[in-house]
């Protein structure tokens, strides 16, 4: 029977991470030589890699080698299936795949369950016939940011958002979720909604054009990081740095950087390694034949100045910190 | 003669931009007659050939086959008029085959889809038959001498059985002897009654081929003439629409050793060639086609590397390792191919003619465009360029004109060694005397003059000395006094007729 | 210095053929090289089943690569075939969602390959643009009109029945692979023995030359960007077959992928020159490069440098035994 | 139907300079008419803040556009300016900083930018490849080198006296369309007034011509690369100047915005043919129209639209204004 088409964020068959432990138990015993195969986007960009730092330092605690590959650039739909078939044909235990998109890596689906190797879908777009998928929540991302301006700037304003590459799933969730949120509140409004293609350059263009027009702009949400960091330079180049708040997504470290140093307002942290940690760990629980839930949600959350430094230590500390929030239900 | 002449123009006038070409221009070839039309350069003959041909239309005027007056939009349309046509610029593609260039745009097929090759091959070869055999169909255009292309030019427009064949030129890059084959050709379709209009400026082809001639001048009709009633020298006149005064060969030869080459070999056509060549001297080389001429002087010019010998100018042993290693030491080529190897198409006449001195126009790294400007103007006005337009792109100039630019460009270049390869190849009558004239000024000044030439009339008239080339060697050297065309003819030839027969693309040169 | 120095010898048939196979043999020379590179380094490279894979991987790229040769032998250049993939993909596969039958959608999307293969000509042969500048501003528009109609969504749920016609095998080769084969011995076909196929090369060599002989300029070059289209659009086809969705954002940075094995292949971009083996050759070549470079688990910044290298090297190979491109 | 057919004017001086004029007047035309449209459509779309900004998001395309003007005329193509600025980013970002003083760590830059070039050059020149595809072959492999480098990561912490540099204002104008401002005049002196100009035009009009006429083929085809090398590493310092941090990605697809100014401003990809003052325009065209699409907040898929359809009309405004390109 085919599985009904996954919709990540609203899956019912789902389970935080921090409750694995406590529903499955402690890390099961593995088949011996089992080794794992990962395939993501790019490591042109921090996310990315800090997954596979994720992949690997869990890996190394359970003596598990995995090997991590990315597509040459965000673009490269091809290069990914290539990359991924040949992982399948090279006899790893389980896949661990984040896609560049919805579809391209779907020929996967059907050859790894002829090989009977599982696959689980890690973050990002999602894999309709996916039977597992580890990740956060996109849309979530952009409600995060859509609320700290409800809460903080409680006379609402113009806003302004810079999205990613026109299409890509990550791009279109984030900026929905955050428009159709600070929308609904009512007192704001999204005077720009423009591309920045995932480009620093790009966005600080968009960015420097929209100030010029709307120079009472109150904040803008940038579906990455980088996109954020130019963003920045143009609000600082306006002189508007005290009087325009700007958010990021993804947490990359030159982020947190820009957030200490009171630059950049804030960014939607989702944890790349923890959810390293946590997709490997699922990936490897289902291997030792252990059935987990469709989805298991990583954590994510809003860093600003007040709460950067709880989230940035050693990854130990993270982990405690997010377990702990977990705990408090956010 | 029928009554219905088979073609005539009515009125016909061209205008490009700012340059009228042809205005009421009217005569008519009749049916089977072989009627010339002459010219000097840019009187517009190529232009009113290319309306006939639908390549221009024209601003007025119309056209009449066989008394009923036709639309000639474009080639396909005068073609199926009955009009097939030689260029005189070579409109060829080196990539494909000669017989797929013979039916280009209207290939032989099997079944209306797939190319019929063998049959083209075929039929091309028969076509080929009457004036060079040893063409072979089937190998790419690109790898034959120009030579070669314009008889493949000329046999593809044989194939399409037109009643009009219109002949631009069709020998400019010829020996006489394949001339004849040509007018044997001419002379059968005439028979079959084939209007033919024949373009040439080598007069005695005209001459000895067609009856009447058209001569034009700026554009117009001059007049129509009976060549059996006028002497060449009138022709002339009426051409230039002055009297050409003839010149004798004057030697300004000195004795002094300005260039001295010794056992000068290429790697495929040029082996052990030694001669000196003296300051003021005009040196000819006659030759056969594919005798290494051509390839001697690219050699000279540095635009080919030698495999071995030395070349020494005023005692001084130079290295030739590219054009830049000659233009330093002197040498400047004015090239066989002006097309291909001469001109940038799209740059003006003094920029083209700047382009081998650019050092002498900006000594300090910048280009003086005033003295640039007043070079121009001097050398342009010494080599009679015509139009006067030195801003004007070269492409827009017709070929003798670009000529003089190229030569123009050695003179502002200082050169004192200049190589000529066919230096009045599609250069009208006028032209060439002016040519020869700067030729033999050139000599009287000091500098130093190699003519290749496949004219044997105009070798014995402007050298002091031939050296006659046979496979790649110097074969005899001919003093003035031994100078004839028999004499050169008779080294020329290779020795044996069998290893004439051999060699593939030999062709009697005289 | 340049091939001014260098001319190729006036000889009979015998030489014209062999010359000519003479420049693939160039190209297929770069292809063994990397072959037993990977051969050696990579244990089960020769495996028949990554053998498969690699022809599978090169198939769509081939498949654009051929009518990306066309389009460069007549002179030109056609950088929207991603787009034009990806427009006809989406709305094959919105007609195939809806129910329509396979024939009618698949015929749609070959349509659009074909209209926007049309357009291209167009401005390229009687509004004469340049080709680049064209292809560039229909690769934005192209792709704008794919992200418009879907709203950017990819579209999902394709029948089964319709990614059957383009997942079987055939003879123990995947369907895809023995499509585009006979793609390639259609071109050709087209190149070497019609009188398309000749026009081709005389517009791309000598355009003066061959509008005097009275080739069909406009229409030669038309036809080239609407085969191009056409080829896109069946690339399209394969690709969602395969994947079973359509991706608005499908055929990113395919026209790269595509001129590079057109022109490791020996086509030149001046026109007049190009091969149907040889671009067959070249997009072998870069999926064999990109299979290797993964089995071996090479980093993806390696790999990028790798694949640099290789196209370098290719055309230096390719350089060194068959003269000048 | 072909370029046969029509013939432009010829006639004394005054006609020559008109004849140019009126090619980049057409360009001009281009421009006025977008600028009229966005005006009408966009209010405050001509205070002088917004002029200034779009000169400003203009000059790093125009400056690379205007290496690319020069490439184009020498009949090549430069593919790979982003990655080459990329590579040159990187290193001078590193350089700084680690402490390096500013005019090292720029020359150093500019050193990248110049070898980067004379690689490209020298492939071209004297090995003989074609350089879309060579360039293609160095796209991929600078970019590699330069996030190799990096581990991927971005340079931060630029130095702010760094960064004034290229951040500041003379005259109400920014320093980095001043500087950009400064390198059209020199390119346009080069192209009109100096020999390696007229070197240029002669190798892309007719490169055997040249060659006999003794130009220096190859040391005029890898001086253009050069320049273009080096003008891309300046783009890149003005960039990392702006953005405070360069970033081994920096440069994703500027070949292609450079390449659509220069062809926009009536460079022929055939070579032999282009201009300065059109590519300046050219790259105007292509920053207005982002400016004014950002501020009339087209949605994306609509932008994208759009920019393939500006480049579409100017090109055709072009054409009716000056004849065939
Ligand atoms: N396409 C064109 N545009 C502008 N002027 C042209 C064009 N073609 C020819 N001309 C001009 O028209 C005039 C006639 O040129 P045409 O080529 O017909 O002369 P011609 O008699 O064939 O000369 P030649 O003996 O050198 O071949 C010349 O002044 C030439 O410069
Ligand atoms: N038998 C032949 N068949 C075909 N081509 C030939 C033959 N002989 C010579 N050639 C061509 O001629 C070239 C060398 O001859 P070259 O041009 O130096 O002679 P040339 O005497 O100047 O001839 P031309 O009078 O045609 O200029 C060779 O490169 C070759 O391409
Ligand atoms: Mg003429
Ligand atoms: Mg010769």
């Amino acid at each position: 029977a085919d599985l009904a088409p996954l919709n990540s964020d609203t899956e019912k068959d789902r389970i935080d991470w921090s409750q694995l432990e406590a529903k499955f138990g402690a890390f099961p015993k593995l088949p011996d030589g089992t080794k794992a195969g990962a395939v993501s986007k790019t490591l042109t960009n921090e996310y990315w890699r800090s997954l596979g730092e994720g992949y690997k330092s869990f890996g190394d605690r359970v003596a598990v080698p995995v090997v991590y590959q990315a597509a040459q650039s965000e673009g490269d739909q091809l290069g990914q299936l290539t990359i991924a078939e040949g992982l399948v044909t090279q006899g790893y235990n389980v896949l661990l795949v984040s896609p560049q998109t919805d579809s391209n890596l779907q020929p996967i689906m059907e050859q790894a369950k002829a090989a009977n190797v599982p696959v689980v879908n890690v973050n990002d777009a999602v894999i309709p016939q996916a039977e597992h998928y580890v990740g956060n929540v996109q849309r979530d991302n952009g409600v995060r940011v859509a609320k700290w301006f409800i809460e903080n700037r409680p006379d609402g304003g113009k806003v302004a958002i810079v999205e990613g590459q026109a299409g890509v799933y990550a791009a279109v969730q984030r900026t929905d979720g955050f428009k159709t949120t600070i929308t609904e509140a009512g007192k704001f409004e999204v005077v720009a909604s423009v591309p920045g293609n995932w480009d620093r350059q790009t966005s600080y263009d968009a960015a420097t054009n929209i100030l010029q027009q709307h120079p009472d702009l109150i904040g803008f949400y940038a579906n990455n990081d980088g996109m954020a960091l130019g963003i920045v330079e143009a609000v600082k180049a306006a002189g508007l740095q005290d009087k325009v708040a700007v958010f990021g997504t993804d947490g990359i470290s030159d982020a947190y950087a820009s957030i200490r140093a009171g630059e950049l307002t804030g960014t939607v942290d989702s944890f790349p390694v923890l959810t390293g940690e946590v997709a490997l760990e699922s990936a490897l629980r289902l291997v030792a034949g252990q059935k987990l839930p469709r989805v298991v949600a990583t954590p994510q959350a809003l860093i600003t100045k007040d709460n950067a430094d709880r989230y940035s230590g050693a990854g130990d500390a993270v982990r405690k910190a997010l377990l702990e929030d977990a705990a408090a239900g956010n | 003669m029928s009554v219905i002449p088979r073609l005539q123009f009515e009125g016909i006038s061209k205008e490009f931009p700012a340059v009228r070409a042809l205005s009421d221009v009217s005569f008519s070839v009749g049916v089977g007659e072989i009627h010339g039309l002459l010219g000097e350069n840019g009187a517009g003959k190529s232009t009113l050939l290319r309306i006939l041909s639908g390549v221009y239309r024209p601003t007025a005027g119309s056209v009449l086959i066989d008394g009923r007056p036709v639309t000639l939009n474009n080639p396909v349309a005068a073609r199926a008029a009955g009009v097939a046509m030689i260029h005189q610029e070579l409109q060829q593609v080196p990539q494909l085959s000669v017989a797929q260039n013979m039916f280009l745009g209207h290939p032989l097929t099997r079944g209306g889809i797939f190319v019929a090759r063998r049959e083209q091959e075929r039929r091309a070869a028969e076509a080929l038959a009457a004036l060079d055999p040893t063409i072979d169909p089937a190998v790419p255009l690109g790898n034959l001498k120009v030579a070669q292309r314009q008889i493949v030019e000329i046999a593809r427009a044989l194939l399409d059985r037109a009643r009009i064949v219109a002949m631009d030129e069709p020998t400019s890059s010829l020996t006489p002897s394949e001339f004849e084959r040509l007018a044997e050709v001419i002379a059968g379709l005439a028979r079959d009654g084939v209007a033919v209009v024949y373009v040439s400026h080598k007069l005695d082809e005209v001459f000895g081929s067609c009856q009447r001639a058209t001569i034009m001048r700026d554009g117009v009709v001059v007049e129509t003439v009976d060549l059996t009633k006028l002497s060449e020298k009138a022709v002339v006149s009426m051409m230039v629409g002055r009297e050409l005064a003839q010149e004798q060969h004057r030697s300004h030869a000195s004795t002094d050793v300005r260039l001295s080459v010794r056992c000068l070999a290429s790697a495929t056509k040029v082996h052990d060639v030694s001669f000196d060549l003296h300051r003021g001297e005009v040196l000819g080389i006659a030759g056969l086609v594919g005798s290494g001429r051509t390839e001697l002087l690219r050699l000279l010019a540095g635009a080919d590397r030698a495999s071995s010998g030395t070349v020494d100018i005023d005692g001084k042993a130079i290295k030739l390792s590219n054009p830049r290693d000659a233009i330093a030491a002197g040498i400047g080529l004015v090239p066989e191919e002006r097309k291909r190897e001469g001109i940038v198409p799209l740059r003006s006449i003094s920029s083209n003619m700047a382009l081998a001195s650019m050092g002498v126009f900006a000594p300090r790294g910048v280009i003086d465009h005033t003295r640039l400007k007043r070079v121009a103007a001097e050398k342009m006005k010494r080599v009679n360029l015509r139009p006067f337009l030195l801003d004007r792109p070269i492409r827009l100039f017709s070929g003798g004109n670009q000529q003089k630019a190229i030569i123009g460009r050695w003179l502002a270049a200082g050169t004192r060694i200049l190589l000529f390869d066919e230096p009045t190849r599609g250069i009208d009558v006028g032209a060439k005397a002016e040519i020869y004239h700067l030729i033999e000024e050139l000599a009287a000044e000091g500098h130093s003059v190699v003519v290749v030439s496949s004219e044997l009339p105009e070798v014995i008239r402007l050298a002091d000395r031939v050296l006659v080339m046979r496979d790649g060697t110097v074969a005899a050297e001919l003093d003035r006094a031994d100078l004839n065309e028999q004499a050169i003819a008779a080294h020329a030839i290779p020795q044996s007729e069998t290893q004439a027969g051999k060699a593939q693309g030999h062709r009697a040169g005289a | 210095m340049t091939d001014i120095t260098e001319h190729t010898a006036a000889r009979p048939r015998a030489e014209f053929l062999h010359r000519f196979s003479v420049r693939d043999a160039g190209t297929l020379i770069g292809l063994v090289v990397i072959l037993a590179v990977f051969g050696a380094l990579v244990p089960g490279f020769f495996a028949e089943r990554n053998l498969i894979n690699i022809l599978q991987q090169s198939s769509i790229n081939a498949c654009l690569a051929l009518g990306m040769t066309l389009v460069i032998i007549s002179g030109g250049i056609d950088l929207s075939v991603g787009p034009t993939a990806a427009l006809s993909a989406v709305i094959s596969a919105s007609m195939l969602v809806a129910g329509v039958p396979f024939p009618l959608a698949i015929a749609a999307g070959f349509a659009i390959g074909l209209v926007c293969g049309l357009l291209n000509g167009v401005l390229v042969a009687y509004v004469g643009l340049q080709p680049f500048i064209v292809t560039l501003g229909t690769l934005s528009t192209y792709r704008a009109l794919a992200l418009i109609y879907t709203g950017g969504n990819p579209v999902l749920g394709l029948p089964a029945g319709f990614r059957a016609i383009f997942n079987g095998s055939l003879f123990g080769l995947p369907l895809a692979v023995i499509i585009v084969a006979v793609v390639a011995l259609i071109a050709w076909i087209i190149l070497k023995k019609t009188p398309f196929g000749e026009y081709l090369l005389a517009v791309g060599g000598n355009e003066e030359a061959a509008y005097i002989a009275g080739v069909p300029i406009a229409r030669t070059k038309i036809a080239a960007y609407m085969i191009s289209g056409l080829l896109a659009a069946l690339a399209a086809q394969i690709l969602i077959g395969r994947l079973g969705a359509a991706e608005p954002i499908l055929g990113n940075l395919w026209e790269l992928d595509a001129i590079a094995a057109a022109a490791i292949g020996g086509a030149s971009l001046m026109g007049g020159k190009g091969s149907v083996v040889g671009t067959i050759l070249g997009a072998v070549i870069l999926g064999t490069m990109r299979n290797g470079l993964t089995l071996m688990n090479v980093q993806s910044f390696y790999q990028l440098l790798a694949t640099g290298l290789i196209i370098l090297a290719a055309m230096l190979i390719d350089r060194v035994t068959r003269g000048r491109g």
